[in-house]
């Protein structure tokens, strides 16, 4: 039993406290401050990271990552389309959630590798900052089209200058210029309490899950299924490239993870100005109401021990 | 009291659009508006304003009846199909005319 | 434009009744409610809105004469009595009347 | 139902007056008031509400015609020149007048 | 002078700038956090406390003290009723939150001990939660009779699902399923954190104490003995029940500090939905404006003292 | 680069995400949190410190700082009113902010002084109480003359029972009161967590700067160089004021920065009540948008180079 980590404790009992109509809720500015504190650390992490090596040799990483995120939604596209029967705004905005990335998830991710001790590569929290942004605009162009029309600085602004990234990239950015000893004065705010914090953030979210789960009935069964089976296939897709990048298995199975997780905060905000047509509430009960739990209860182990598996076997 | 009849918009609509909003208002002409956080239900589903994505804001224009039709009117066809939105207008009376565009 | 006259219900009450109150305009059949934190005094006394025991909420029913009339004559019967509570009506009107009900 | 006419008065106005606008208030008879959070922007410039220095506060005083018109004065020519403020009256009708002073 | 503890000089100030009328106020959802973390610290304290010993070991103390907690409203009903003149619904409601608990003064009270180095048995967070709940149904059956109209279930998730009860709950079982090495993670927020967060909520308590003070004139003399010589004896109660418990002196002294203290969170919430009859600003005033001052400023030492006196003479 | 404190990192990035018109914004109610925070953590500081030595010795030190607190706002009304051809209300209300203080550039120093090891008199928390002050009572009077009407009592209550003196004022005490062992329990809140909370009010000060710089460009030259040249001046009064009381070099470049600082909590809210006809909008671009980034970015280094610098010369 001690072996499930206690934010995920978090996680079930706002899950349990919403599905039984609790009046229990994050105050909405308690909860903002919380996401904020998130996206803040994974950036100064990632960016401490990056002021311990030299940024070229991490350029052909990035860029093969770049490319992952123009591809992974147009993956999901047709099949949205097709065998889901959505409309193209719909297919277009699930998609976009879906080659996007979940920082939440992340979270959990790295919160389980520190838990088991298990080495990773700091710069993921680099990778979560590229991933959130390509299929962003792929998503935009498949709803779209090409056409001249869309107004794509309007659209940079939005994705860019959103809180999700925007913050992010601020941690990135501080993290990198102060760098490791630099950052050490503001550590008990934003490494100490970590944990802590993603606790408060999972029991909001296990609270926002369950407001979903009704959602989930008249949607029916294809995005149960489709919530599940892609973060399957995404984070095989992940392993392939954390492998092809030569990380180790915890930076592996992060990655596999971030493939594998879906967008509820960044990519939700540009669709709702940039493809309004499309309807919120299908996009985000796939992304929070499965694929969110799925991911951070079963999906996170089942991703390590294909990690450890995939390098095991190529060692 | 020399008091001086005009109309009151009211929008409820997604927080989203708040900034979009302001500009529609301005670039109208209105001189003026007011918000405050709100939440609610209505034909779009339930808007319990816990997080962002869910959090209604309420927008209140005083104005003239010719701008407040025009406003109306132009967030009814920019918006309405695609998102939540509920707009009404009333007669209010205000002291300082002057303060609010016709 | 098309306007169609029709009614606001503004209610001022406890915060702690906020999931009673929407449960009942549900059933008398309201389509929408937008709710508003808010703080206030009146004859039972000051409510600062420092903390949820004296806090208040403001919600807002658009909804047609008759129901609006129905929802103000249920909220008296059923909570005047024993909790701070104000209610007024006032007129508005709607673009998209088939949106409220009545 | 006995409907009851009577007047609400609504203020929007920086929240640095709030306890001067009650006082105000009360002094004058005022038997309730209800105060919400807001944003806006006026003929004073953007009032954003990310501090409070620029954080509006929007009052609602149901009362009586005459009241009214003496509050709406009073706040006129008191705050109007050095503050960022607006005033509406609008119609509304109550269930039990007797909440209300006038 | 340096023997008060730092939290209570925030209670002072608060008392003190609520009583010059400053504006100075915690934001509301910073209440709400402050509280919230409170709750959760102290169910997590009581659930490590669980995972450490045989629950079966504990079944006949917490036997006892729910015993006790349908108890002590019957204890004061009738003199709240025949020399207070409360009619039954006030008599009843304010019954209710004397029987009941204060997590607040429950979290001043493990301060005291632990500046003190004075032992105490873990599990007391657990009979906090125990204390909160009997007192509301003997309130509401005290004030409606056994009538079967009363909507037990919907009195009962009120109760069991109100924020503060939830939170406690909560708490409890994820520190008694992730142990004390699980949570070791969220630490610095929940435990190193507790007692300046602690100390920004009993500031806010002076805050609402002030506010309350205007009512005391209004409700008179009755309230003010009745908020001081409540506690007392309770106090006595308590320490009776600590020792029949075998508890140690710090044990004995908080079981005595709860029993004496008075709920403003759950009771008051219950209360206004079951019994909306009863006028909240009684038992406010008595609970928040007299019982909880004087139990942390001078109910706690004496409670110690009554503690330790009681065992010498046993001893 | 690493010489640069993270905290100014935040600061530049708030300005950045402003200027660009990004949607980040720190929730208000956090944003009071986090003042809140500073100004108890700013008091207790210098509470702890008057619990360390007789409160006696520090007297004359203090009467001195009050009395610079008055002449400073006298030093520059003039000039605004002359050669800045404000009215008398602006000048007055401008003459107050530069002669009070601003807690987060005290803050920023304070930071920058910890990073670099250099000591300095921790009473200085209590010259940013005495501070804040005087000042506004001189605008009031430069405002409206002495006349009769002025209702004193009223200033009184509002300047000294506003939330940024309350809270410097109320941590004062609790910090003498319970003494360095005493606030122990309480530091991980206040104390550790520091500079991580200064970091997040400076992200909010960067996005508020940005907001003013709208402002300066429609009043002018004038505001831009006053915003400059008063915290040099002032800053080498305060050098020599330093000097006079003997403080060491940090305390000194200390001291300089207090006087080099604008007010923009305390003074405004009392300006606001006080002096209503006053345009706010003036007084707090220049504080806020020349002064408060000039003196965090650029000030505080000169006046360290310029206490040190004097010190040699009288050494
Ligand atoms: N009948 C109504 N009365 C009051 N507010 C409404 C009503 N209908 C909708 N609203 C508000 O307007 C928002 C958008 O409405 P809708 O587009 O109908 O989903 C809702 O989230 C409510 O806050
Ligand atoms: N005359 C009034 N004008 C505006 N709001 C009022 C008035 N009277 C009461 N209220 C609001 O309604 C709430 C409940 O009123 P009451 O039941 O009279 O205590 C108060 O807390 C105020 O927020
Ligand atoms: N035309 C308007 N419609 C709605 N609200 C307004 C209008 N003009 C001003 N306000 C509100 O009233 C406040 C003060 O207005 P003012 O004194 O014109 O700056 C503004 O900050 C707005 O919140
Ligand atoms: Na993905
Ligand atoms: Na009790
Ligand atoms: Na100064």
């Amino acid at each position: 039993m001690n072996s499930i980590d206690p934010i995920i404790w978090f996680f079930l009992f706002g899950l349990f406290a919403g599905a039984m109509k609790s009046e229990l809720r994050l105050p909405s500015q308690i909860y903002d401050f919380v996401s904020m504190l998130l996206l803040l650390t994974i950036g100064l992490k990632g960016g401490i990271e990056l002021a311990n090596q030299p940024f070229a040799t991490l350029l052909p990483q990035m860029a093969l990552v770049v490319g992952m995120g123009f591809l992974l939604p147009l993956l999901v596209f047709p099949i949205l389309k097709h065998v889901g029967k959505f409309n193209k705004a719909d297919s277009a905005s699930i998609a976009a959630h879906y080659g996007s990335v979940s920082v939440g998830t992340f979270a959990v991710a790295v919160a389980y590798m520190n838990t088991r001790n298990i080495e990773f590569e700091e710069h993921m929290a680099l990778f979560v900052v590229l991933l959130e942004i390509p299929a962003i605009l792929v998503g935009i162009v498949l709803a779209k089209g090409l056409s001249k029309d869309t107004q794509w600085s309007t659209v940079g602004h939005e994705v860019l200058l959103g809180k999700g990234v925007m913050f992010l990239l601020g941690g990135l950015f501080i993290g990198w210029l102060s760098g490791p000893s630099g950052v050490e004065s503001i550590s008990p705010l934003f490494f100490d309490l970590f944990k802590g914090i993603l606790a408060l953030f999972l029991l909001e979210m296990g609270l926002i899950t369950a407001s979903q789960l009704g959602s989930l009935k008249r949607y029916g069964l294809f995005l149960v299924i489709f919530g599940i089976v892609t973060p399957l296939i995404f984070s095989v897709i992940g392993t392939a490239t954390g492998l092809a990048l030569g990380l180790s298995i915890g930076g592996t199975a992060i990655l596999a993870t971030l493939f594998a997780s879906a967008s509820y905060i960044a990519v939700p905000a540009a669709m709702r100005i940039s493809v309004p047509e499309a309807n919120p509430t299908l996009s985000l009960t796939a992304s929070l109401g499965i694929t969110f739990p799925f991911n951070i209860l079963l999906g996170i182990p089942l991703y390590h021990w294909l990690a450890s598996s995939a390098q095991n076997i190529l060692a | 009291m020399n008091n001086h009849k005009t109309k009151l918009l009211t929008v409820i609509t997604e927080a989203a659009l708040e900034s979009r909003l302001i500009n529609d208002i301005e670039q109208l002409g209105g001189l003026g508006y007011t918000i405050t956080n709100a939440r609610g239900k209505g034909s779009r589903g339930l808007r319990s304003g816990s997080w962002e994505a869910n959090a209604n804001i309420r927008i209140e224009v005083i104005c003239g009846p010719e701008l407040v039709n025009q406003l109306a009117e132009h967030l009814q066809r920019k918006y309405y199909d695609n998102y939540a939105m509920v707009t009404f207008t009333s007669d209010v009376e205000v002291l300082r005319p002057t303060k609010f565009s016709d």
